[in-house]
């Protein structure tokens, strides 16, 4: 359990961070520990990066871009899906949970479904214990 | 101790020479060698000492070697360079000179990836064309392959090596066997030959450039004992065709081991009528106890005497 | 341009872009047309929104285009150049300026009615805002609804309702006027038969689009509007109100085949549990390009494509729908949960009328079709484009848009580059030696942000963060008042970056970027918190949002400080196009860019202009005369530079500034580059061609001049829709409808059969089809494997088929068999994909950007396609996309320059180690390794970043996306920021 | 050019096991072409490391670096400063980087983090590829530009074996038979007489089998 979870989640500008607009205009709520961060791209999102944010704290992050076939620079979000394979073996290896990392795809439409899959994540991370590598830091904040 | 070749004689004589095949046992024993070579005595020529084929461990091919000639057989000995340097050859060679080994079949090797140590380093320094003319060079003019003279007796073997005319392009492997040629083999056998039709076609080329004149060609064969074994050869074994209409033939037997056989001692017929085939080589593998009978029904016994 | 759909906007912006004043008209409260309609476009089943919303946005910042919506032209008067146009300007009732698109009004409205965006099927208030994502993007009064209680006036907190508004007449000056008012979907209630408005589980094709989207009624749920269950069997009923002689309407109307093929395609995506589709059809009719592949995708997929005229549906008890159709067994029912009505295309009233007031010719559908087949113009200065001058799809009407566009710009070529109004630029200042002095501006956005956010408590913890020097609330930043009150900050407090803490950057970004130039500071340091839509709206915990509102800001703080200025990259255009292949497309490309005044640089392979028309090759063919004459005209323009007998052979640069080395050794330089390298006739390998000289192909047909036979045999897809080429070679129906005819009439008595799969004629050509039916041409179908068998008969040729309806063996004696073989693509076209760097289909023809929204643009920008090297069609196409392309040409050169976007990646040479990663990552191939290190052109840049992510040795980033950047603003996010 | 691959992370995460300061040292020579030793390689693995190390309660602190070449003494020397202050590298070089970066700096422990596999390239294949076994005897001009060497499963000279089927090598059915390849390549030039003579056993005194070679350089700058 963890009440208080700290969520990122990458936006690609195109889809899934019009889709967050299109949740806003159409007032469907979402769990406020859910940071939306804009990319360009999801292929833009660096594997450094999301380690970054994980050492940084946070509890989960989850990468959000376009529908397959709909990538606005045609084949980022494929690429981002392999990064996102590539880095969830990496989390294990770390013993981590993979569920902490997560890619859905959305059209800019899709303010409902951008909606369900948020809060699916957030539901998730909240029930998993706060990061280990929040609990373990040495200095506090 | 300068007792010549019987192999080398007979084919000299121009008798349509019987080899056969065993393959040294898995363990220190000879007895398992010297049961099979029993069933072969009388029947054939001289018998081929495999090294290591395939690349899983043997007993070494020359000592096996040395246990049949004193069951009265005459072997030939089976060199890789996949195991040995030139070093280790050249020494191993003189060595088996002289306990009486007198033939000698020149082979690259089976790459170790299939045998039981895959692990194993490779040698490969010479392949089995440089090895015959480094092993013609210690008969004569009697050198190391570094050049340095050979003090004393040198060895004088019977040199042969081994072709595929199953392998690749006809005309290339041709070209491969003058090369062996060129370098000093004096007798060649074949990969067990099934493709009537494509050896005939082999032979062809050979005689064009006169290559049974300089070497003498040694037809391999096989009795296939099952429709398994013979898929197996060839699916899994490379370098190996066997056609359709000799696999069917086994299918439709009711005895397919007896159709094996048969169509074996058909294979040594057709065998014998092509010009430039010297003999067959029968690789009767874990069934040499069959030679006999095809010996027989291929109308080569007796054997003429040693 | 009258007509603000997907077409007309496209073509404005194009006009805008290259250096015109242009007015868009629109009736509607909104832009965008039909197209917001759709849930997904065919062929590339993408959400229609996602893909077009970029033009709406484009609609925003430029400076040439006035969109005046809600309203009506009235009246014409003038000469081609100079037109006096009376505008009536409907009341909207909220003002553009003022309203944030809150909502707020919408809230207190009490009239409920029916939404007209889904169709009726969900309600809204009389005042609302017509679709997502809307531009305008102000609220709209539905005057018929509104009861005048004056609520929404009170609650909006911007003032922005005008409630006394009323409708003016305006007059606007234009040189040219350009009709591209789309469609009005048939209305099927007078076909009593198939009980729709009768039977609630009856729709019309537009109406289960909504459905089926997304943002519809349910949701993209699928479901049946009657009680919301969950339907198991949908059934298609096409040519609903087409290819209808009872109903007068003998036109097809061009798309509805491949919208229920896509509709049954998504409806079976959309799906939860076992799912039956069946289209009843007549022909299944997928011309276009990649359609026949789909057709063949969705049959795997599981649509059933039936064959039969329905004649009757009727609702069972339980609610299910029955339909009657007439089966090859005779007459036979089915039951289905949804019937989806096929409902065709009819020109919109408003547009009728207008044509009658401005006298300009209709057809008897009321369709306002071009008087020279190839052009648009209907009157001098005048031009007709997209579904009004016949039905076509969405791609057809941007590429018939764009022609027009051509047509006018060449009419008024002079007056090109009046339009531009140079705004002022303030000087910039240097501020990269300064630290950090950033400004926060919090917007309350009235109470849409306030209402759940503290914005006080965020402004005083934005006023603690390193290096904010100043932190203010504003009731709406976005207000003329308030951005002028930013300026004045920026300049009274020395700010040298701006943090807004407001709504969308996606929508608001640019406004505030423009204060910074005005006050004379790089643009790019400029950031936005999104605590609005991604917080004051989504969440309704106030302590949890306003703690959130905080966190967003801090973060864009953190970047803030570490964001540089960047400089517009600019590229001058060298004014002229290079166009490679002199065939019908080429040709009208060349003309139409010369008559706009730019230079053009004709190359072609052969010694003489024409294609497939030239003389000696395509002398008799229905249209040589008119691609000749095209030609000398072309030859002979003083702005031509023809290269006969030569080809590119390497070339160089990029979108502005190419450079072109041709076979002949001349060295071209030019802005733009079209590709109309054309295609060629498949060579038959069946039918006894080449064996028997009675069979011979269409072409060679065409050509006689006189042709004795009293027994001929036309042969449908000859090695088009085959496992070799699956698709639709597109023209020959119509070429093969066209010389039968010509026959007939030649001489009546003689028998014409025509073999074919579906008789592909759409829009008005289906005229043809029922014209040769009615002259006595027999048509016999034929399926895939039960193809004609053919055998020699001395001078004649025996050929037997499957009579399909008697399913019984024919056989025809004919003196000729005449094959409609395959368009295939050129060989030249893969040489020149090499070259120019641009992709080809499986088909070998070449790959355009976007099938729908960019079906002449490669994805390489500055080069474009045209004409059979982009797919089969027929001369009219092939014409009308020559001229298209001058007009996607022209917006370029007549910029004068290209500008890089802001976002692009930048290599640092010290750190590239030439891997060629990005060279092999970048889906634009723009990286080049030139000087053994990786050189990427920002003009040409699409701001991805894909190769940013890919780069070993981190040697590239992308502005205003740097990882130091994106760290800091994690850490702020993450950790919490640390105050000063 | 020398194709190299990451090691497991358990393996880095093992052999740097004491250390609380490392610097990780990137390569822009080969092995950041093949994409395992560029400096985002080193970040990457340096933010799991300081993860994975602060999961275990404790905490290590990196420095990311990288050189031109670490196969040049001049360019490792660079990062006398870096390394005095973190005590312990962790090297993305191959083998030979790893080596210089060692000799530079004796006195502190320096670890590869990457496997050196072989002298190879990039193909159409999309895959990276052998080609060059080292062998100090260069005889491509006799094989069609084919190395025999490293391309043939017995690396012979006078080929093709007999175990070659279909072109196919018999260590594999997915390898090509280098020999098959070679006489192809030859047939095309119109030179295949060049099979004819039996090519001499050869010298492998310059090979990885022999002595440790050196390089004469002509001139003697640094040292």
């Amino acid at each position: 359990m963890n009440p208080e979870p700290r969520i990122i989640g990458f936006c690609c500008y195109t889809c899934a961070y019009a889709a967050a607009d299109l949740a806003g205009s159409m007032r469907v709520t979402y769990d406020p520990a859910i940071t939306i961060v804009a990319i360009p791209c999801t292929g833009a999102v660096e594997p450094g990066v999301v380690l970054a944010a994980f050492e940084e704290g946070a509890d989960g992050v989850f990468i959000a871009g376009c529908l397959d076939g709909e990538c606005h620079y045609k084949s980022g979000n494929l690429r981002a899906k392999e990064r996102v394979r590539a880095l969830c073996a990496v989390l294990e290896k770390l013993g981590l949970e993979t569920a902490r990392l997560e890619m859905f795809q959305v059209s800019a439409a899709m303010a409902t479904r951008f909606r369900d899959k948020a809060t699916a994540f957030a539901a998730r991370i909240r029930a998993l214990p706060p990061s280990p590598v929040r609990r373990r830091e040495g200095r506090g904040e | 101790m300068t007792l010549e070749s019987n192999l080398a004689r007979l084919l000299r004589e121009g008798h349509f020479a019987v080899t056969a095949e065993v393959g040294p046992p898995k363990g220190a024993s000879a007895d398992p060698l010297l049961q099979k070579a029993a069933a072969l005595k009388g029947y054939v020529d001289a018998v081929n000492v495999t090294d290591c084929q395939t690349a899983v461990v043997r007993l070494s091919s020359i000592a096996a070697a040395v246990h049949l000639k004193a069951a009265g057989l005459e072997p030939v000995v089976q060199m890789t360079g996949r195991d040995r340097n030139r070093i280790a050859i050249q020494s191993d060679l003189l060595g088996a000179y002289s306990l009486g080994v007198r033939n000698l079949l020149c082979l690259t090797g089976d790459h170790q990836r299939f045998g039981n140590h895959p692990e194993a380093r490779g040698v490969f320094d010479l392949d089995s064309i440089q090895m015959v003319a480094m092993v013609r060079r210690l008969g004569d003019p009697g050198e190391f392959l570094c050049g340095e003279p050979i003090r004393g007796e040198r060895p004088r073997f019977f040199v042969g090596a081994v072709e595929n005319p199953f392998a690749g392009p006809l005309e290339m492997r041709v070209r491969r066997l003058e090369k062996k040629i060129e370098a000093g083999a004096e007798f060649i056998q074949t990969q067990c030959v099934f493709d009537l039709e494509r050896f005939r076609r082999f032979m062809a080329m050979v005689r064009e450039h006169g290559l049974h004149r300089r070497g003498r060609i040694l037809a391999g064969v096989t009795p296939l004992k099952s429709v398994r074994m013979a898929r197996f050869m060839r699916d899994q074994v490379a370098g190996i065709t066997i056609p359709d209409e000799v696999l069917a033939r086994l299918e439709n037997a009711a005895d397919p081991a007896a159709a094996g056989v048969s169509l074996c001692v058909e294979q040594i017929s057709e065998l014998r009528k092509i010009e430039g085939v010297a003999g067959v080589h029968i690789m009767a593998i874990a069934w040499e106890q069959i030679v006999p009978e095809i010996v027989r029904r291929a109308g080569l016994y007796p054997r003429p005497a040693q | 341009m009258v007509g603000g759909g997907v077409a007309g906007i496209q073509a404005a912006l194009d006009l805008a872009e290259g250096g015109f004043r242009v007015y868009l008209v629109d009736e509607a409260f909104v832009l965008g047309g039909k197209v917001p309609l759709l849930s997904r476009t065919f062929p590339t089943n993408e959400c229609s929104l996602c893909s077009f919303s970029p033009w709406l946005a484009a609609c925003t910042g430029q400076a040439n285009l006035t969109v005046l919506t809600n309203t009506r032209v009235e009246a014409l008067e003038g000469t081609p150049g100079s037109f006096r146009a009376v505008l009536r300007r409907l009341p909207r009732g909220v003002d553009l300026e003022r309203c944030k698109g809150c909502g707020a009004c919408a809230a207190v409205c009490p009239v409920e009615v029916p939404d007209t965006f889904h169709l009726g099927f969900s309600t809204r208030k009389a005042i609302f805002q017509p679709y997502p994502h809307t531009y305008p993007r102000a609220f709209v009064i539905d005057r018929e609804a509104c009861i005048g209680c004056t609520l929404c006036a009170e609650a909006c907190p911007a003032g922005a309702v005008l409630l006394d508004e009323d409708e003016r007449l305006e007059e606007i000056r234009v040189g040219a006027v350009i009709l591209c008012p789309g469609y009005e979907p048939f209305d099927p209630t007078s076909l009593k038969q198939f009980g729709y408005g009768r039977f609630p589980n009856v729709l019309t094709g537009l109406e289960f689009e909504r459905l089926l989207s997304p943002g519809g009624p349910f949701g993209g749920r699928l479901a049946c509007p009657s009680d919301g269950r969950t339907p198991r069997r949908i059934a298609w009923i096409q040519c609903v109100g087409s290819r209808n002689r009872m109903l007068g309407r003998e036109y097809c109307s061009a798309v509805c085949c491949m919208a229920a093929l896509k509709a049954a395609v998504t409806a079976r995506e959309q799906a939860t549990g076992p799912l039956e589709t069946v289209i009843f059809y007549q022909d299944m009719r997928t011309y276009g390009k990649h359609f026949e592949r789909y057709r063949q995708r969705a049959v795997r997929a599981g649509v059933d494509l039936w064959r039969a005229a329905v004649d009757s549906v009727r609702q069972i008890e339980g609610g299910g729908l029955e339909l009657r159709y007439a089966s090859r067994e005779g007459a036979a029912r089915q039951v289905f949960d949804l019937v989806i009505l096929s409902t065709g295309m009819q020109p919109p009233r408003g547009a009728v009328e207008l044509a009658r007031r401005l006298g300009l010719p209709l057809d008897r559908h009321g369709f306002c079709a071009p008087v020279v087949p190839g052009s648009t113009a209907v009157r001098p200065g005048l031009f007709v484009a997209g579904a009004f001058a016949g039905p076509k799809d969405i791609a057809g009407a941007v590429i018939e848009s764009a022609a027009a566009a051509a047509e006018a710009a060449a009419l008024l070529a002079g007056a090109r580059g009046l339009g531009d109004r140079g705004t002022p630029v303030v000087p910039e200042r240097d501020v990269r030696q300064e630290a950090p002095r950033i400004g926060v501006v919090v917007c309350r956005c009235g109470t849409n942000i306030a209402g759940t956010v503290d914005v006080p408590e965020v402004v005083r913890r934005a006023g603690a963060l390193n290096g904010v020097v100043a932190a203010v609330e504003m009731t709406h930043a976005c207000s003329q008042d308030s951005l002028d009150r930013i300026r004045d900050l920026i300049r009274v407090r020395g700010l040298n970056r701006l943090v807004v803490a407001a709504c969308s950057p996606r929508s608001h970004k640019p406004l505030f970027q423009q204060v910074l130039r005005d006050a004379g500071i790089n643009a790019y340091l400029c950031e936005m918190a999104n605590i609005r839509d991604h917080c004051a709206w989504v969440h309704t915990d106030a302590p949890a949002a306003t703690a959130k509102a905080c966190r967003l800001t801090s973060m864009a703080v953190a970047k803030a400080r570490l964001l540089e200025p960047v400089t517009d990259v600019t590229v001058p255009v060298l004014p002229a196009a290079l166009v490679v292949g002199a065939g019908p497309a080429g040709l009208a490309a060349a003309l139409a860019i010369a008559e706009q005044g730019f230079e053009v640089q004709l190359v072609e392979k052969e010694a003489m202009a024409g294609g497939g028309y030239r003389p000696g090759v395509g002398d008799g063919l229905p249209g040589a005369e008119q691609v000749r004459t095209l030609a000398e005209q072309v030859v002979k323009h003083p702005l031509v530079r023809f290269f006969p007998d030569n080809e590119p052979v390497s070339v160089d640069g990029h979108i502005g500034q190419f450079c072109t080395r041709l076979r002949g050794g001349q060295l071209l330089r030019h802005g733009t580059v079209v590709l109309a390298t054309g295609g060629r006739e498949a060579r038959p390998e069946s039918y006894l061609y080449g064996e028997h000289r009675a069979v011979c192909t269409l072409s060679a047909a065409e050509r006689q001049t006189q042709l004795q036979a009293n027994s001929i045999v036309f042969i449908q897809c000859v090695g088009s829709r085959d496992d070799r080429r699956p698709y639709c070679s597109r023209s020959c129906c119509r070429r093969s409808l066209a010389l039968a005819l010509k026959m007939k009439a030649a001489d009546p008595k003689c028998n014409i059969y025509v073999l074919y799969r579906d008789i592909t004629v759409y829009g008005a050509d289906e005229a043809l089809y029922s014209r040769a039916r009615a002259s006595g041409v027999v048509f016999i179908r034929y399926r895939p494997g039960g193809e004609p068998a053919l055998a020699p008969a001395g001078n004649r040729v025996s050929v037997a088929v499957t009579d399909p309806v008697l399913a019984r063996p024919l056989r025809i004696e004919a003196d000729l068999v005449i094959l409609a073989v395959a368009t295939e693509a050129s060989a030249a076209s893969q040489t020149l994909a090499h070259l120019f760097k641009v992709p080809t289909d499986r088909d070998g023809f070449f790959l355009e950007a976007h099938t729908t929204l960019r079906p002449l643009d490669f994805s390489a920008e500055g080069v474009f396609m045209c004409g059979d090297a982009a797919g089969p069609k027929t001369l009219e196409e092939s014409l009308l996309e020559g001229r298209a392309v001058a007009a996607r040409c022209a917006a370029i050169l007549g910029k004068g320059l290209v500008r890089a976007r802001g976002v692009y990646a930048r290599v640092s040479p010290d750190k590239c180690a030439a891997c060629l990663a990005c060279t092999r990552v970048c889906p634009f191939n723009v990286p080049v390794i030139k000087g053994k290190v990786s050189q990427i052109e920002p003009v040409q840049c699409q701001g991805c970043g894909i190769c940013v992510a890919e780069c070993p040795n981190e040697a590239i980033h992308l502005i205003g996306y740097r990882q130091e950047q994106l760290l800091a603003l994690l850490r702020a996010g993450l950790r919490g920021e640390v105050a000063r | 050019m020398i194709v190299a691959e990451a090691k497991p992370f358990a393996e880095v995460a093992g052999m740097i096991g004491g250390c609380r300061r490392l610097l990780v040292v990137a390569c822009a020579g080969c092995t950041a072409v093949c994409g395992v030793g560029g400096v985002r390689q080193a970040g990457e693995l340096a933010a799991a490391l300081r993860i994975h190390f602060r999961l275990k309660g404790l905490e290590l602190e990196t420095e990311v670096t990288g050189v031109t070449r670490q196969c040049e003494p001049e360019f490792v020397g660079e990062l006398a400063e870096a390394v005095a202050r973190c005590g312990a590298v962790l090297s993305f070089g191959c083998g030979v980087g790893v080596q210089f970066v060692a000799d530079r700096f004796a006195g502190v422990p320096v670890f590869p983090a990457l496997n050196t596999r072989f002298a190879g390239g990039f193909t159409v294949s999309g895959a990276w590829e052998e080609r060059c076994r080292l062998c100090g005897d260069c005889q491509l001009h006799l094989t069609g530009g084919i190395c025999p060497l490293t391309r043939c499963a017995k690396g012979i000279l006078n080929g093709p074996c007999g175990g070659v089927q279909d072109g196919r090598c018999e260590v594999g059915w997915d390898v090509p038979c280098a020999w098959m390849l070679i006489h192809e390549r030859l047939a095309a030039l119109g030179r295949t007489e060049l099979l004819r003579p039996i090519r001499p056993p050869r010298n492998w005194a310059h090979t990885s089998a022999g002595p440790r070679r050196q390089g004469v350089s002509t001139d003697d700058s640094g040292k």
